[in-house]
């Protein structure tokens, strides 16, 4: 019977201290970050989708369309084409198709770059109506709009 | 004292009862994903239950024999998106022990403090998931608002939040910096407080230790039968985990308790996974503390992933219990045969048995309190 | 089995745009009640897979949903509007998803949350037996966030597009990104 | 101020109408900011200023909704049983005293008549529950009538109990009866009933057992009855079923507030009316949402055992007890 | 440790399939060999015949094992399939593992379903995987794969699904 009254007793205790806790809450600030109206800040290793490069000398895209990201890409995201321009050795990339809607944004592509033309965007917000957006992403397109920003 | 349903057997065919089959998912609040049970009910007394599974089956070990070994790395962390590291873990592992690559420590290490900080992360997620299903719903919160710092954490390191691909074979795909480390430690200070909280708010609490002490016992033999591991185990009172049993990667080096209690119900489970958290959170401080410089990737790795033939067996303690790989390999470049065995599909299936007889309320409580990522019960 | 899913297959090509058609508008009245459907968008529990976590990390204190009034999380079809399929669908989960969109009612919104939901995403290679290729085969999406998973702030701008599409304009700012 | 009678009917219909419609709209919205303090974020905030035209959004879409009564649903009962859930509360208002003179019905046996039309609540639920045919919901439905009346039996034992030293059950007259001070609330008149603060306990917890709220939710049992009793209705039926509980608190809040708070006294000795008796009001509707998103949900026979074998028994108790003080005295 | 390695050997090794009067089988004793836990992540190895997984699996509870998992691997080439069982030990650290090859035309074996209820799901797993039939299973309708699904799709000659849509 003192057993069961003192049980009792710490049950009572026990919702109280739950309210309690929830009251000292009830008074501190929110941790949310409002969206639309300010942004949290990515990490520099944000992996967004995949944007092409830029060489900072020659401010041509970096890639030479060897197709390891092509070969690698475990979603089969990734189409590109190349072609050389006359006079010149290397080949430069004409088309470089993504798909995003299929890419599990591994990295793999990135990392066997040889020339390190590939990175992550910090494109998090995505959302459109129509599917064919991220369907077939032009990223020699978006690098042109990239730069007229 | 919660009144157990006189099962079948008991009573005399003389009385005829009137039973009805519930139908409880694919989509329904408690099942955490497309789980479906079916219920024979005789009121609200659970007579017989059957997990329906395979609503969320993608085919993993398929594209395991699709794909070269490189490929195949973006998928460990999506069977149990929970607990992504400690399957990112057991895949990297398997191959490096079929190639026999040396590991370097400090990459180790890392794998050891983002598998814990990850194994929290799991385990609150369970936490605030599993008091949903009790009806409270500020735990939830809680629990991500910490949960939140952790992927903060990851999100530095792996550049994403859920499934990190950030192993790789022969170490990691990038270090970590002085940030991390200090934010790390800030974390673990943090969470030490907020378990406080976390047990005045919920353990102490009479509602919920009415609700799940004694509930949905689970014997130690019956785990055997079926294979359970992790909680679900540690919690029926035998002291197996993976990480102390089978030591890998440099766990021999870190002091913790295997947390494990007798009693084999909700609450136990719960307790485990509590105790968990801050047996975890010590691994962390300790591995910060002995985190070796070097390198993170080993030098010996060859370009092309050609394991030599042969059968290779990699386990590790995920956030749900044993995770294994099974590698068949016919020295191509693509796995000949990649079996997953996952912790929730065993965890899983004892549920039939040991929901017999329980109210309906109480096998749900049941169900919250194994864990199970539905994913990684269908892989 | 086969048979079943050319006629879910039919029904999604046939169905698409969600609202009824009705024979009388009234403008006024009629733009008063997007309004309201915009800012009431009540979403129905189901997570799928990894990008239900998502989802639920949306809901909870850091990204809050419930500022657009988008939290109440219905558990019954009945009373939800906007369907959030987050994560990979299967062909078995194909025909309870299917029944689950029919149970909603009009008016009613889909978001295709994340890769899978969209195409299937990294599951699809040639030969896959058990992934839907995107859920527009089995009934019309209104948004598409793409993403693997996609980020929280993503799924609130997929609802902030949803609701521009149902009301018109869009209220709040665009997020610059790089 | 005493207004002939047609007029009065008139008055309250409106004033009652528009109190439950606008309570019920905006305790929804209460209910959401609160919960979001409770957890950390600020609630509904981009509808209108503060969120406030959140309720307003909600009413517009639910209204939009369609309406479909299922071929295998009770077609009559279906529709019925919106209608029925909320004239209840309505009726209650008619007798409690908000202030003064500000009351719709001075009436001699107020107290029973909330009692009477408050048990119509649970039939309303019932009949949803049962036309709507769906397993869950008939479920839902047999747990909200075992648990009803489980509860109506210690709340009317503590009601009985007060009754004896109050002596009267005109709600007003009640009231009157608490003047002059904090002290002479029946909540600490413990001179006169040593029992007091438990009856009021006892109080509580059935208020909100019988209004259905967390921790004894077991009408609308989200994580295992779908949405329990409400499975089936959508739109405006399902609206309805939802402003019927927060009026349901609204009325609970109310009674408790006349029995054991003062009513529309003033605990400081200013400006007493209506005021005061809204700010008791509002903050006993707050402690139930505190309650509410703080604890997890009981276990259904376990909410039974504590009816049956605590609160009953307690009930009885300080019933016989009050009885004997009385008399001794 | 060794000690119940040891044990476990010796109780293997008497397990041998009884040569029957009625066919020319002759006795097939269990081919039991130790590995390198290091290597390969198991400590015994036991190769037995289909007839005796039941047995097998009777050994490994005896000796407290649990069940970890079941899986079949395809061996087109030799025209077999491979069932693998899996024991490893909550006590100790120990991981037994039993193999057994079955015909790939009509493979079939016994159910150890009655000695570890667990294995019932395995086993059905492994027939929507392999198409292995478990002889005495109670249940043999896919799991993961949709109720009326006739494919196998881990056979090594399995294509694609007909499937209207693609």
């Amino acid at each position: 019977m003192v057993a069961a009254i003192k049980e009792f007793c710490l049950g009572l205790h026990s919702l109280a201290t739950g309210l309690a806790v929830t009251l000292e809450q009830f008074f501190r600030r929110p941790v949310t970050v409002h969206y639309p109206w300010e942004v949290l800040e990515l990490p520099a290793r944000y992996r967004g989708h995949i944007v092409l490069v830029r060489d900072e000398q020659t401010g041509r895209l970096r890639c030479i369309a060897c197709k390891m990201c092509e070969r690698i890409c475990p979603s089969d995201c990734i189409v590109v084409e190349g072609a050389k321009l006359p006079g010149e050795s290397r080949k430069s990339v004409t088309e470089f198709k993504l798909d995003f809607t299929k890419c599990s944004l591994c990295g793999l592509c990135v990392e066997v770059c040889p020339v390190d033309a590939l990175a992550f965007s910090k494109r998090y917000n995505l959302a459109s109506t129509r599917k064919a957006d991220y369907e077939s992403m032009d990223l020699c397109e978006l690098a042109k709009a990239g730069d007229a920003k | 004292m919660s009144p157990g349903h006189p099962t079948d057997s008991s009573v005399s065919a003389a009385a005829p009862r009137e039973t009805f089959v519930l139908n409880v998912g694919p989509q329904h609040p408690a099942t955490h994903g497309v789980l479906r049970l079916k219920l024979t009910m005789d009121g609200e007394y659970v007579l017989h239950a059957e997990p329906v599974i395979g609503y969320a089956h993608r085919m993993h070990e398929k594209m395991g024999e699709n794909r070269t070994y490189v490929q195949f790395l973006p998928n460990p962390s999506r069977i149990d998106y929970l607990s992504a590291m400690h399957y990112m873990h057991a895949y990297v592992c398997v191959v490096e022990r079929a190639l026999g690559i040396e590991v370097p420590p400090r990459a180790e290490y890392i794998r050891v403090i983002t598998s814990e900080l990850n194994r929290i992360a799991s385990h609150l997620v369970w936490f605030g998931a599993f008091l949903l299903d009790l009806g409270a719903f500020t735990p939830l919160l809680y629990a991500f608002d910490d949960r939140e710092k952790i992927l903060d954490l990851l999100e530095a390191v792996t550049g994403s939040r859920l499934t990190y691909c950030y192993y790789r074979f022969g170490g990691l795909c990038n270090d970590v910096d002085e940030q991390f480390i200090e934010g790390t430690r800030a974390f673990v200070k943090h969470m030490r407080g907020r378990l406080g909280m976390y047990h005045k708010l919920v353990t102490e609490n009479l509602i919920l230790r009415k609700r799940l002490e004694g509930i949905g016992v689970i014997s130690a033999e019956l785990c055997r039968k079926y294979g359970a591991t992790g909680p679900v185990l540690r919690g029926s009172g035998v002291p197996c985990d993976v990480r102390k049993l089978e030591p890998y990667s440099v766990y021999p080096e870190f002091e913790f308790d295997v947390p494990h209690f007798a009693e084999g119900d909700c609450m136990a489970r719960y307790k485990v996974r509590m105790e968990e958290i801050a047996q975890s959170l010590r691994i962390i401080e300790q591995a910060i503390a002995k985190l070796p410089p070097g390198p993170v990737m080993a030098e010996k790795v060859p370009r092309v992933i050609k394991p030599p033939p042969g059968d290779y067996y990699f386990a590790v303690e995920a956030a749900r219990g044993r995770f294994a790989i099974r590698l068949v390999s016919d020295g191509t470049e693509v796995p000949y045969r990649l079996k997953l065995r996952t912790p929730s599909f065993s965890n899983l299936a004892l549920f039939g048995e040991a929901a017999r007889g329980l109210l309906m309320q109480d096998a749900l409580a049941l169900l919250g309190s194994l864990d199970l990522v539905i994913p990684d019960v269908d892989r | 089995m086969a048979e079943q899913q050319a006629k879910w297959l039919s029904c999604a090509e046939g169905g698409a745009g969600s609202e009824p058609g009705s024979l009388v508008r009234f403008a006024r009245l009629e733009q008063l009640l997007d309004w309201g459907r915009a800012n009431s968008l009540w979403p129905l529990t189901l997570g799928l897979a990894c990008c239900a976590i998502e989802m639920m990390a949306a809901g909870a204190a850091r990204f809050d949903l419930a500022r657009f009034g988008a939290e109440v999380f219905r558990p019954s079809p009945r009373q939800a509007d906007v369907m959030i399929v987050a994560g990979t669908v299967n062909w078995k989960m194909a025909g309870p998803i299917k029944t689950l969109y029919d149970q909603m009612l009009e008016p009613k919104w889909v978001i295709a949350f994340g890769n899978c939901a969209i195409s299937g995403g990294p599951f699809v290679f040639p030969g896959q037996y058990a992934v839907v290729e995107g859920v527009d085969k089995l009934f019309p999406v209104d948004v598409h966030v793409p993403g693997c998973p996609p980020r929280p702030e993503a799924l609130i701008e997929g609802i902030l597009e949803l609701e521009q599409k149902i009301t018109g304009t869009r209220r709040w700012p665009r997020v610059k990104t790089a | 101020m005493i207004l002939p009678e047609p007029y009065r009917l008139i008055a309250y219909l409106v004033g009652a109408l528009a109190f439950v419609g606008l309570n019920a709209a905006y305790l929804v919205w209460l209910e959401r900011k609160v919960a979001a303090r409770f957890q950390r974020r600020p609630g509904p905030t981009e509808v209108g200023p503060a969120g406030l035209l959140q309720p307003i959004a909600d009413g517009l879409k639910l209204l939009g909704k369609q309406f479909v009564v299922w071929p295998h649903a009770d077609r009559v009962l279906f529709r019925l049983a919106p209608a029925f859930v909320l004239a209840p509360a309505l009726m209650c208002l008619a007798v409690i005293p908000f202030g003064h003179a500000l009351c719709a019905r001075d009436f001699n046996l107020g107290l029973l008549l909330v009692f009477a039309f408050g048990s119509v609540n649970v039939l309303a639920i019932l009949l949803g529950g049962w036309a709507s045919r769906n397993k869950y919901s008939v479920i839902a439905a047999a747990r909200v009538v075992s648990q009803n009346v489980a509860y109506e039996i210690p709340m009317l034992l503590v009601v009985t109990t007060l009754l004896l030293t109050a002596g009267t059950m005109n709600l007003r007259e009640l009231v009157q009866q608490q003047a002059g001070g904090v002290w002479n609330w029946n909540l600490v008149k413990v001179w006169v009933n040593p029992l007091m603060p438990v009856l009021f306990l006892i109080f509580y917890v059935c208020m909100l057992a019988e209004t259905n709220r967390a921790p004894f939710d077991m009408a609308e049992a989200e994580s295992e009855l779908v949405a329990g009793a409400f499975t089936e209705y959508a739109g405006m039926g399902f609206g309805l079923f939802f402003m019927a509980e927060y009026a349901n608190i609204v009325v609970g809040a109310s009674v408790a507030t006349v029995l054991f708070l003062g009513g529309w006294h003033s605990p400081v000795g200013v400006m007493p009316g209506t005021f005061w008796f809204l700010v008791k009001l509002y903050a006993l509707v707050f402690s139930v949402m505190w309650v509410r998103w703080t604890f997890p949900r009981t276990q259904f026979y376990r909410l039974l055992n504590l009816s049956w074998k605590l609160l009953i028994p307690a009930g009885l108790g300080a019933l016989l007890f009050t009885a004997l003080i009385l008399k001794l005295r | 440790m060794n000690e119940l390695i040891e044990q476990l050997k010796s109780a293997y090794a008497v397990l041998v399939v009884p040569a029957r009067a009625d066919t020319q089988a002759a006795a097939v004793p269990a081919v039991v060999q130790p590995t390198d836990p290091e290597r390969r992540g198991c400590h015994l190895e036991v190769t037995v015949t289909p007839a005796v997984v039941v047995d097998a699996a009777q050994v490994a509870n005896r000796f407290g094992f649990a069940i970890d998992t079941i899986t079949g691997i395809d061996w087109p080439e030799a025209g077999q399939m491979e069932v693998v069982y899996d024991f490893f030990h909550p006590q100790h650290r120990l991981h037994l593992v039993v193999r057994t090859r079955v015909p790939r035309d009509a493979p079939a074996l016994p159910t150890i379903q009655d000695v570890f209820p667990g294995a019932n799901w395995h086993e059905r797993e492994t027939h929507d995987f392999f198409g292995i039939k478990f002889i005495g299973h109670p249940d043999l309708t896919p799991l993961l794969l949709p109720e009326d699904a006739d494919y196998h799709p881990l056979r090594k000659d399995f294509t694609n699904v007909s499937r209207s849509s693609n």
